[in-house]
C-alpha cells in the first residue's frame, strides 16, 4: 500500500512531464492523457481510502520513505509521504475535483490551441498540490507549497499575451513568496529548535519547546497560510487571480490550493495549541478576511470576482475556525471540502455563463438566464444554497458548526467572533443572492459583444461578433457533467459528513477534538443563522430583485466604491510598498553607478592627479635638481649630527 | 687663534661656491664656483693635514687639483661645445631632461 | 608514481588552447571543433577524478607533489578536496556548453571574405576565441587543484589575461550603440575587470610573501604547501601572531572578494557581464568567479582560522548587503545581462554567507551553492544569449511577446529563470535554503534579513520574464525563430541537470561533506546544537539517515 | 716655523694673517657668486685662490701652495678666462631669477648647509693640533713625493691616465668636423643661377634675382670709386654692384646722369663751331637727329631734375669729381 502513495503523486507527474516536453504530436490526445492521469490518481486515492476505512481508526496513517533527499552536516531532509484521515481527504478532495474539471476543462478549452500545455499545467498542479498534503516533512511541504504557485502562476498567467493576465501571475506569485518566506523561516525555526521539521518528531514533542520559540514558529506559519490563501494582509493577489481560466479558478483558486493554508495550520495544530498568541492572530485574521470578503464580494459586478471575493471570505471562517484550537481544527477541514464542491461548481457555472455570453463577466450584462440553460442555473443554484447554508445543504452544516465553534470559544472573544461569524453569514447571504438574481433572474441586459481587443476576448468557444447580441445556449456536455456532480456534492457531502459525526470521529485522530463550553446552544445559533440568513436574501431582493437593475453600476456610497476597489488593498500596496520600492530600486541604481562605482573611479583620477602634480617637480632644470641635492646632502648632515647627538 | 678657524673658513667657502652653484645661470660662473668648492675642500685638507701631522691630506689635496684641472679641460670643452649648437651657455637652457 | 590524474586534466586544456590557435585561419569550423573535442575529454578526464576521488579518504587526494623553486620553498603541489574536485567537475563540465554556445560568437568579427582576407589571418578571431576560452579553463582548473599557495596565486592571476581579451575582443553587437561606442564600453569593461582584480591579486601576492616570511620564521625553511603549513599549525610548531594572522587573511581575503564580487567591490561585474557575449559571462560568473569562493574555503579558513573567525562578523553583513543590493538593483536594471549580473552579486552573497556562517549546513550549501549557481546562471545567461542574438539588442524593453512566437525558447529561459529564484525541485533552491538554515542557526537575525532576497529574487526574475516573454507580441519579435537543435543541445543537459541536482543531490553532497566538516574542524566550529533536540519518535519508522530505510535509495 | 706649526694654537702673526685674508678670500668668493660678468667672477676667483695659496703656505703645504698659484691660478683661471673671451666677454648675464622660488631655497639651503657644517665642525673636539713639522722634517716636496710614489703610486699613474683621457676628450668635444666638402666654383654658380630663379628669394638690396655675378661699381673707366653703383644698359643704376654696407649706410653716389649732361655740352659746342665755319649744315642736319634722339639734353634733364640731390652732390664737388674723373687738365683748364 505505502507503494501507492508514490504513485498517488507520481501519475500526474508523469502527465505533466510527457505534456509539457512533449511536441505538438501530442495535441491531439494530450488532454485525454492529462484527464486520464487525473483520474488514475483519484482511482489510486480511492483505493487507499477503501483501505484506509478496512484499517483500525488508531493506525490507518500510512507512510512511505523514498530516499534521503538532502543529507548535509546534522540537516536530514528526507522524501517521505505520511498518508493519515487528514491527507486523505485532501488527497480526494484534490484528486476528485480536479478530475472534474480535467474533464470541464476539455470542452472549456476546446479552441486554444495550447490546450495540451493548460493540462500538463493542470497535472503538474494536482502533482504539486498532491505533494504538498503528502508530506512527511515540512520541508518537501514547502516544495508542494511553491509548486503550487508555480502551477498557478502559469495557469493564472496562461493567456500571457495579455498583460493583465502577466501582472496577475507575477503579484500572485510574489505575493505568494512573501507568505513562503514566512514557511521558510519557520522551518528554520524548527530546525533550530528540534534539529528536525519531519512532522512526527515536531509535532509529538512541540509542547517541550518553550511559548515563545512556539509562538514565532505559528506566526511565521501563518503568514504563509495568509500568502498562500489569500488571507488579510496578503489577500491582494485573488481578485487579479481571476485572469486566469475561469477552470483554473475553480480548481486552484476556490477549491484546492487557496485551502493549503487551512491545511498547513490544521496540520501544525499541536504547535497552536501550545501558542495561544499565535492562535489569536489567527482567529483575528481569519474573521477580519472573512468579513473583507464578504464585502467586497457584495460590490463586484464581475461574477469571477463576486465569487473570488466569496472564496476569501469563505477561506476566512475557515481559517478562523482553525485558529480556534480543537474545537473549530475538524469543522475548517469539513468546511473546506463542502467548500470545495460548491464553490468549484459555482466557478463552473460562472465559467458556463460566461462561455455562453461571449465571455462577458459584468453581471449586469446579464440577467434572465434562467430560461436558456437551465443546468447551469439549476448547479449553479444549488451550490447558491449550499453556500449560504440553506438549511440540509453542505454550506449548513459545516458554517453553522463554526459559527457555533466560534462562540463556543468562550468569553469575549467567542462573542466577538461569534458576531464576525453571523455577520459574514449575513453578508455571504446578500451577495450571492445579489450574484443569482443579476445572473439568472430579471430581464435580458445583454449588451452586443464587444470587440475583443478590450475584454478578455480570448476565452476559447468566445466566437465573438463584434456589435452581435449573445445567443446564449448550454454548454456541452463536458462541461455539464462536471457541474452535475458538484452540485451533487453540494447538496449532500455535508449531510452525509454530519451523520453520527462521521467527519469528526474520521479525523479526530490527527487534529484532535473537543466541544468548547458554548454560550449558546446549538438551536439558538442555528435560529440565529436562519435569521440573518433571510434577513441577507431579503435585503439582496429588494435591491436586485423588485426593481430592474441598470446595466451601468451606479456610483454608491464611499464603502461600496471602496469595495469595488477591493477596499482600497492595491492602492495601500501600491503607496506603502510599489512606490517606494521602485524610488528604492533606482534609486539604488544610481547609487551603485554614481557612489560605489564614483568611489573606484575616483579613486583612480586622484593617483592621476597626483602623479601629474608629482610630475610637475621634475622640471628639468639642473638647478632645481641641484638644490635638491644639496638640500639632501644638509639633512644629511643634520641626521649624522643628530646621530651623534642622541 | 685656534686653526680650526680654517675649517670654519673652508666651510664657509664651500657654501658660498654651492650657493652659486644654484644661484647663477652662466655655466662659466657655475662652473667657476665648483672650482671654488673644490678649493674650499682642499684648504680643509690641507688643514687635516696639519691637524693630523701627516701629508695625507696634503696628498688628497693634491690629486684633488689634478682631478679638478682634468674636469675644467672638459667641462670647459662642454661649454664651448653647447654655447656653439645652442649660441647660449645658460645652464638652464639646457631643460632637456623634462620628460 | 601513478598517473597524474589532475595534472592531466589542467594541461588537456591548455594543450587544446595550443591546438586551437594554431588552426589556420581558413578552417574555422576545425578550430570550433578542436576546442569542442578538448573540452569534452577534459570532461571526461574529469569525471574519472570524480569517480576515482573517496568521499571517506583523506583529505586531499590524487596529489601530486614535485620541488618547484627550492630557495623559496614553493613546490608544484595538486590535490583535491571533495570541494575542489565538485569543482573541477563543474568547470570541466561547463566549457564544452559554453563552447557550444559561443559557436557563432566570433564570426561577427571575421572578415567578411573569411580568413583569406589579411586581416582575417593576422588576428583570427574564432581560433582566438576558444583558444582563450581553453586557457581560461586550465587555468581555473589548476587553481582548483594546486595545493601550493604560490602556484595557486599564480594561475589566480593568470587568469586575468585570457579573460582580458576574451571580454574586451568580442562583444555582442546588442548594446544597441555603435561599433565604436561599443568597442570603448567594452575596453572600458575589460579594463576595469582588469584593475580591479590586479589590485586584489597584488595586496594578495604581499600576503603571500608575509606568509612565507612567517612560515620561514618559525619553520626555518619557508614553504606555501598547504599540508606542510597544516601539519606545523597542529604540531604546534607554526604559530601565527593574532595581528599578522589578520593581516595576511586580509590581504587573502580582499583579493577573493574582488573575484567572487562581494559588496562593495563588485562593480566590475555587471560591466564585464553585460558588454561580453553571453559564453564568456557564463564564463566569467559561473566559472572564474568561483574561484574566489572556493579559496575563502581553502585558503583564508584553513590557513587563518583565527582571523576568518575574528573577521566573520564584518564580512557576514556584507554578503547580507550584496544579497538584497543585488537584488534591488537588479530589479531597476533595463539590460538582460546587467541584471542577470546583479542577481550573481546577490547569489555570492548567499555563497560567502554561507562559508562564513560556519556551520556544516552553511559550508556545505554554499558548496552545492557554488555547483547550483554555475549550472542555473549558465542555463538563464545562455538562452538570454540565445534571445540577444536573435533580437540583436540587450535591453529588456525591445522585447515582448516572445513565449508566443518562440515557446521553447521561452519555456527554458523560465525554466533558467526560476532556478535562479531558487525554486524547490530544482537545485539552486537546496543550496540556498541551507545557506539560509545555516546562517539562522547562528544568526537568526541575518537569516531572517537574508530570507527576503527570496522575494526580490522572484521579483526580478519574474519582472524579467513578464517583460521580455509575455505580453502582445512585439512586431520586431514576429520573425523569431525557436531554439535551433545545437541551442537545445546547450541548454536541455543543463535543465536536466538542475531537475536532477534538485531531487537528489546525495551524490555531491555526499562528495562535500567531509571537506566541510573538515573545515570546520580547521576552525573548529561546531553546529549549534537545537534547543529542545527532538527525539525522532513518531507512529512511523522515521529514520533521519534514509539510507537503511525501507524504499530508501538503495 | 715648525716648531710653530706644532703648536696647538697659531702665532698672532698667522692670526693676522688669517683674519685678513680670510676676510679677503670671503669677498672674493662672494664677488665669484655676485658680479654679473663672467670676467669679474673669474679674477675674483683667481683672487681667492692665490688667497688660498697664501694658507697652504701658512698650513706647512708649501708644495701646494705653489702648485696652487701656478697650477689653478696660473693654468686654470687663464683657462677659464680664454672661455669666457670665447664665449662672449661683454655677456653679462641678469641675475634676475627665473625658476621659481629658486633663490630662496637655494640661500635656505646654503645657510642651513654652512650652518650645520660649522655645528658639525664645532662639536667635533680638534683640541691638540700636532702639526706639519715632523712631517716636512725631511723637506714637505720629498715627503710628498715619497708617498705620492709608494703609498698613492697607483692612484698617481690613474689620475695620469685620467688627464691624457680628459685632453683627448677636450679634443674631441671641440674639435668640429667638416660634414660637407668645399664647394667649386661650378657648385657656387650652380647655387646661384638655383638661387636667380624668378620666384625665388632674390639677393639683399637687388631689385631682380640676381643670376650673373654682380656687376662691378666704378663704371664706363671715368669711376673706379666702389660707392658709385654701375650703369645698366638702359641707363639705370645697378645699386647691386655697390657694397652692401654702403648701400645700408645710403652712401651711394650716381653719377650717371653727369655723363649725358656732359656730351650735351659737347655737342652743343661742336654746333656753335660749325656755325662760325658756315660749313654745310646737310651733315649736321644728318647726324643731327640721331644725336639728339641719342642725346637728348632733355634725357639729360629728365636725369637732372628728379635727382636734385644728386645733381647737388655734383655741383658741389666739381673738384674732387675732377680729381676722381681722372680728366685733370680739362678740369683745371675749367
Amino acid at each position: 500500500m505505502e507503494n501507492l502513495i508514490g504513485l498517488l503523486v507520481a501519475a500526474p507527474l508523469l502527465g505533466a512531464a510527457v505534456l509539457l516536453c512533449g511536441g505538438r504530436a501530442l495535441d491531439r490526445v494530450g488532454h485525454w492523457l492529462g484527464t486520464a492521469l487525473a483520474g488514475v490518481s483519484f482511482l489510486i486515492g480511492a483505493v487507499l481510502f477503501a483501505d484506509m476505512l478496512g484499517e483500525e481508526t488508531s493506525d490507518r496513517a500510512l507512510h512511505s520513505h523514498l530516499f534521503s533527499w538532502i543529507p548535509v552536516g546534522g540537516f536530514r531532509a528526507d522524501v517521505g509521504f505520511q498518508l493519515d484521515q487528514l491527507s486523505m481527504t485532501f488527497v480526494l478532495l484534490i484528486t476528485g475535483v480536479g478530475t472534474l474539471i480535467h474533464i470541464y476543462s476539455i470542452g472549456y478549452m476546446e479552441h486554444d490551441e495550447r490546450r495540451r500545455r493548460f493540462f500538463g499545467y493542470l497535472n503538474l498542479f494536482l502533482a504539486a498540490m498532491l505533494l504538498l498534503v503528502l508530506a512527511d516533512n515540512y520541508l518537501l511541504l514547502y516544495v508542494g507549497w511553491e509548486g503550487v504557485g508555480l502551477a498557478s502562476y502559469l495557469l493564472i498567467g496562461f493567456w500571457q499575451h495579455k498583460p493583465s493576465a502577466a501582472t496577475a501571475a507575477k503579484k500572485a506569485f510574489i505575493v505568494n513568496r512573501v507568505g513562503d518566506v514566512g514557511l521558510s523561516i519557520a522551518i528554520m525555526l524548527m530546525f533550530t529548535t528540534f534539529g528536525t521539521f519531519a512532522f512526527a518528531p515536531v509535532l509529538s514533542e512541540a509542547d517541550r519547546a518553550g511559548e515563545g520559540k512556539l509562538t514565532a514558529i505559528g506566526l511565521m506559519l501563518l503568514l504563509a497560510a495568509c500568502g498562500k490563501s489569500a488571507q488579510v494582509p496578503l489577500q491582494s493577489w485573488l481578485g487579479d487571480a481571476m485572469e486566469g481560466p475561469t477552470p483554473v479558478s475553480a480548481l486552484i483558486h476556490a477549491a484546492t490550493m487557496v485551502t493549503a493554508g487551512v491545511y498547513l495550520i490544521t496540520r501544525s495544530g499541536a504547535i497552536f495549541n501550545a501558542a495561544p498568541d499565535a492562535q489569536t492572530a489567527v482567529v483575528t485574521v481569519g474573521a477580519v478576511t472573512l468579513l473583507f470578503g464578504a464585502i467586497v464580494g457584495c460590490a463586484k459586478d464581475d461574477i469571477k470576482k463576486a465569487l473570488a471575493g466569496s472564496t476569501m471570505s469563505q477561506i476566512g471562517y475557515m481559517i478562523l475556525a482553525a485558529g480556534l484550537g480543537p474545537i473549530g481544527y475538524v469543522f475548517a477541514i469539513m468546511h473546506l471540502v463542502t467548500h470545495g464542491f460548491f464553490k468549484a461548481g459555482l466557478f463552473l457555472g460562472a465559467g458556463s455563463v460566461m462561455h455562453a455570453m461571449n465571455d462577458e463577466v459584468d453581471m449586469r450584462k446579464y440577467g434572465g438566464l434562467r430560461r436558456y440553460m437551465p443546468i447551469t442555473f439549476a448547479t449553479f443554484g444549488l451550490g447558491y444554497l449550499a453556500i449560504i447554508g440553506f438549511p440540509g445543504l453542505s454550506g449548513f452544516w459545516s458554517k453553522d458548526k463554526i459559527i457555533e465553534a466560534a462562540f463556543a470559544k468562550g468569553g469575549t472573544e467567542g462573542w466577538i467572533l461569534g458576531a464576525a461569524t453571523l455577520l459574514g453569514a449575513a453578508i455571504t447571504a446578500y451577495y450571492m443572492t445579489r450574484v443569482m438574481l443579476l445572473t439568472f433572474f430579471g430581464e435580458k441586459r445583454w449588451q452586443p459583444a464587444p470587440d475583443p481587443h478590450k475584454t478578455a476576448g480570448i476565452e476559447p468557444g468566445a466566437e465573438a461578433h463584434p456589435g452581435e447580441l449573445p445567443h446564449p445556449h448550454e454548454s456541452p456536455k463536458s462541461m455539464t457533467i462536471p457541474m452535475i456532480v458538484l452540485a451533487f456534492g453540494s447538496v449532500f457531502a455535508g449531510g452525509l459528513f454530519s451523520l453520527n459525526d462521521a467527519f469528526v470521529n474520521w479525523l479526530e485522530p490527527v487534529t484532535g477534538h473537543d466541544h468548547g463550553d458554548s454560550p449558546l446552544s446549538a438551536a439558538t445559533v442555528t435560529a440565529g443563522t436562519m435569521v440573518v440568513l433571510v434577513v441577507g436574501v431579503a435585503l439582496a431582493w429588494a435591491q436586485y430583485g423588485r426593481r430592474p437593475v441598470p446595466v451601468t453600476a451606479p456610483r454608491g456610497s464611499a464603502l461600496t466604491r471602496a469595495a469595488r476597489r477591493d477596499l482600497l488593498q492595491d492602492d495601500f500596496n501600491h503607496v506603502v510598498l510599489v512606490k517606494p520600492g521602485e524610488y528604492l530600486t533606482r534609486g539604488l541604481d544610481r547609487v551603485d553607478h554614481t557612489l560605489v562605482d564614483g568611489a573606484v573611479n575616483g579613486a583612480a583620477a586622484s593617483v592621476g592627479g597626483l602623479s601629474g602634480r608629482l610630475r610637475k617637480l621634475q622640471n628639468g632644470y639642473a638647478r632645481t635638481y641641484a638644490v635638491s641635492m644639496f638640500g639632501g646632502a644638509a639633512v644629511l648632515i643634520a641626521a649624522t649630527l643628530l646621530m651623534r647627538a642622541v | 687663534m685656534n686653526p680650526v678657524n680654517y675649517l670654519y673658513l673652508a666651510s664657509l667657502l664651500f657654501t658660498i661656491g654651492a650657493a652659486g652653484v644654484l644661484l647663477r645661470r652662466n655655466a662659466i660662473v657655475v662652473f667657476m664656483c665648483v672650482e671654488l668648492m673644490l678649493n674650499a675642500c682642499n684648504l680643509a685638507f690641507v688643514a687635516f693635514s696639519r691637524l693630523h701631522g701627516n701629508l695625507d691630506g696634503q696628498i688628497v689635496a693634491f690629486f684633488t687639483m689634478v682631478v679638478a684641472a682634468a674636469e675644467v679641460v672638459v667641462g670647459l670643452a662642454i661649454i664651448v661645445t653647447v654655447f656653439r649648437s645652442r649660441h647660449s651657455a645658460s645652464v638652464d637652457d639646457a631643460s632637456l631632461m623634462k620628460l | 608514481m601513478s598517473f597524474p590524474l589532475l595534472t592531466a586534466t589542467a594541461a588537456v586544456p591548455a594543450i587544446g588552447a595550443v591546438a586551437t590557435a594554431a588552426v589556420p585561419a581558413a578552417q574555422r569550423a576545425a578550430a570550433k571543433w578542436t576546442a569542442l573535442l578538448f573540452s569534452l575529454a577534459t570532461l571526461v578526464l574529469s569525471a574519472v577524478a570524480l569517480v576515482r576521488f573517496d568521499p571517506d579518504g583523506g583529505q586531499y587526494q590524487l596529489t601530486e607533489s614535485h620541488d618547484w623553486i627550492k630557495d623559496f620553498g614553493v613546490r608544484y603541489e595538486l590535490g583535491v578536496d571533495g570541494i575542489g574536485v565538485v569543482l573541477v567537475a563543474l568547470t570541466a563540465l561547463l566549457i564544452p556548453f559554453i563552447v557550444l554556445a559561443g559557436w557563432h560568437d566570433p564570426d561577427r568579427l571575421e572578415t567578411p571574405s573569411g580568413g583569406d582576407s589579411a586581416a582575417g589571418r593576422r588576428w583570427r578571431p574564432t581560433q582566438g576565441f576558444f583558444a582563450l576560452i581553453l586557457m581560461v579553463e586550465a587555468m581555473v582548473v589548476m587553481s582548483f587543484q594546486a595545493t601550493d599557495v604560490f602556484l595557486f596565486y599564480i594561475f589566480f592571476e593568470a587568469m586575468l589575461i585570457p579573460m582580458y581579451f576574451l571580454i574586451g575582443g568580442f562583444g555582442d553587437g546588442a548594446g544597441g550603440r555603435a561599433e565604436g561606442a561599443a568597442a570603448n564600453a567594452r575596453s572600458y569593461a575589460a579594463v576595469k575587470f582588469l584593475l580591479y582584480n590586479l589590485v586584489g591579486g597584488l595586496i594578495m601576492l604581499a600576503a603571500v610573501v608575509g606568509l612565507f616570511v612567517v612560515t620561514n620564521e618559525d619553520l626555518g625553511s619557508g614553504t606555501f604547501s598547504l599540508q606542510q603549513i597544516a601539519e606545523a599549525r597542529s604540531a604546534g610548531t607554526l604559530s601565527i601572531a593574532t595581528t599578522t594572522e589578520r593581516l595576511l587573511f586580509l590581504g587573502f581575503f580582499f583579493a577573493f572578494a574582488v573575484k567572487a564580487p562581494l559588496w562593495p567591490l563588485h562593480t566590475w561585474l555587471p560591466g564585464a557581464m553585460g558588454e561580453s557575449t553571453a559564453p564568456v559571462a557564463v564564463l566569467i560568473t559561473a566559472v572564474v568567479d568561483k574561484v574566489g569562493t572556493f579559496a575563502m574555503l581553502r585558503f583564508c579558513l584553513q590557513l587563518f582560522p583565527e582571523a576568518s573567525k575574528w573577521a566573520t562578523p564584518v564580512i557576514l553583513v556584507l554578503a547580507v548587503i550584496s544579497i538584497l543590493y543585488g537584488a534591488l538593483v537588479a530589479v531597476a536594471q533595463k539590460d538582460i545581462k546587467r541584471l542577470i549580473a546583479y542577481a550573481s552579486i546577490s547569489h555570492f552573497g548567499f555563497i560567502i554567507l554561507g562559508i562564513f556562517a560556519m556551520t556544516s549546513q552553511g559550508q556545505g550549501g554554499a558548496t552545492l551553492y557554488m555547483v547550483n549557481h554555475g549550472i542555473s546562471t549558465a542555463a538563464l545567461m545562455l538562452v538570454a544569449g540565445f534571445l540577444i542574438s536573435r533580437r540583436g539588442s540587450r535591453l529588456i524593453a525591445d522585447f515582448g511577446g516572445v513565449q508566443k512566437v518562440a515557446p521553447v525558447l521561452a519555456g527554458t529561459f523560465l525554466v533558467g529563470g526560476l532556478a535562479t529564484l531558487s525554486l524547490p525541485g530544482l537545485a539552486p533552491f537546496i543550496s540556498e535554503f541551507l545557506v539560509l538554515v545555516g546562517t539562522f542557526s547562528r544568526y537568526p537575525a541575518l537569516g531572517v534579513v537574508a530570507t527576503v532576497g527570496i522575494v526580490l529574487a522572484a521579483l526580478y526574475v519574474l519582472v524579467l520574464y513578464q517583460r521580455t516573454m509575455t505580453g502582445p507580441v512585439k512586431a520586431e519579435v514576429r520573425g523569431m525563430p525557436d531554439l535551433r537543435v545545437r541551442e537545445l543541445a546547450v541548454v536541455t543537459p543543463l535543465i536536466a541537470l538542475l531537475i536532477f541536482l534538485g531531487i537528489y543531490p546525495k551524490p555531491v553532497a555526499d562528495i562535500v561533506n567531509p571537506a566541510v566538516d573538515h573545515t570546520l574542524s580547521v576552525v573548529d566550529k561546531k553546529d549549534p546544537a537545537p534547543d529542545h533536540p527532538a527525539t525522532d519518535a513518531g507512529w512511523f519508522r522515521y529514520s533521519p539517515k534514509g539510507d537503511h530505510a525501507p524504499g530508501g535509495d538503495k | 716655523m715648525s716648531a710653530m706649526l706644532a703648536a696647538s694654537t697659531t702665532s698672532t702673526g698667522e692670526a693676522v694673517q688669517f683674519w685678513v685674508l680670510g676676510t679677503v678670500a670671503v669677498i672674493g668668493a662672494l664677488s665669484t657668486v655676485l658680479m654679473r660678468k663672467a670676467v669679474h667672477s673669474a679674477l675674483s676667483l683667481a683672487g681667492t685662490m692665490i688667497v688660498l695659496a697664501v694658507f697652504y703656505l701658512a698650513n706647512g703645504a708649501y708644495f701646494l701652495g705653489i702648485v696652487q698659484i701656478v697650477v689653478y691660478t696660473g693654468a686654470i683661471m687663464m683657462l677659464f678666462l680664454f672661455v669666457v673671451m670665447l664665449v662672449g666677454v661683454t655677456a653679462a648675464d641678469s641675475l634676475h631669477e627665473t625658476l621659481k622660488g629658486q633663490r630662496w631655497l637655494a640661500v635656505l639651503c646654503g645657510l642651513g648647509f654652512g650652518i650645520l657644517l660649522c655645528a658639525g665642525i664645532a662639536n667635533a673636539s680638534l683640541k691638540t693640533w700636532n702639526g706639519t713639522g715632523t712631517a716636512n722634517a725631511g723637506g714637505n716636496v720629498e715627503g710628498l713625493a715619497e708617498l705620492i710614489f709608494t703609498k698613492y703610486v697607483f692612484a698617481f699613474e690613474i689620475t695620469g691616465a685620467l688627464l691624457i683621457t680628459a685632453a683627448v676628450g677636450a679634443m674631441v668635444l671641440t674639435h668640429r668636423e667638416r660634414v660637407e666638402g668645399r664647394k667649386s666654383q661650378r657648385e657656387q654658380s650652380q647655387d646661384r643661377a638655383r638661387r636667380g630663379i624668378p620666384g625665388q628669394p632674390a639677393p639683399s638690396g637687388s631689385g631682380w634675382p640676381l643670376v650673373t655675378p654682380a656687376p662691378a661699381p666704378g663704371v664706363y673707366a671715368r669711376h673706379n670709386a666702389v660707392d658709385i653703383p654701375g650703369l645698366l644698359p638702359d641707363g639705370s643704376t645697378a645699386e647691386v654692384s655697390v657694397n652692401a654696407t654702403l648701400r645700408e649706410r645710403g652712401q651711394i653716389r650716381d653719377v650717371s646722369g653727369r655723363a649725358l649732361a656732359a656730351l650735351a655740352e659737347l655737342e652743343r659746342r661742336a654746333g656753335d663751331w660749325r656755325q662760325q665755319r658756315g660749313g654745310t649744315g646737310a651733315t649736321v642736319v644728318r647726324t643731327d637727329p640721331s644725336g639728339s634722339t641719342r642725346y637728348r639734353p632733355e634725357g639729360g634733364a629728365t636725369v637732372y631734375t628728379p635727382e636734385d640731390e644728386a645733381g647737388r652732390q655734383s655741383a658741389d664737388r666739381p673738384a674732387d669729381d675732377g680729381a676722381n674723373d681722372g680728366h685733370a687738365p680739362e678740369g683745371a683748364a675749367k
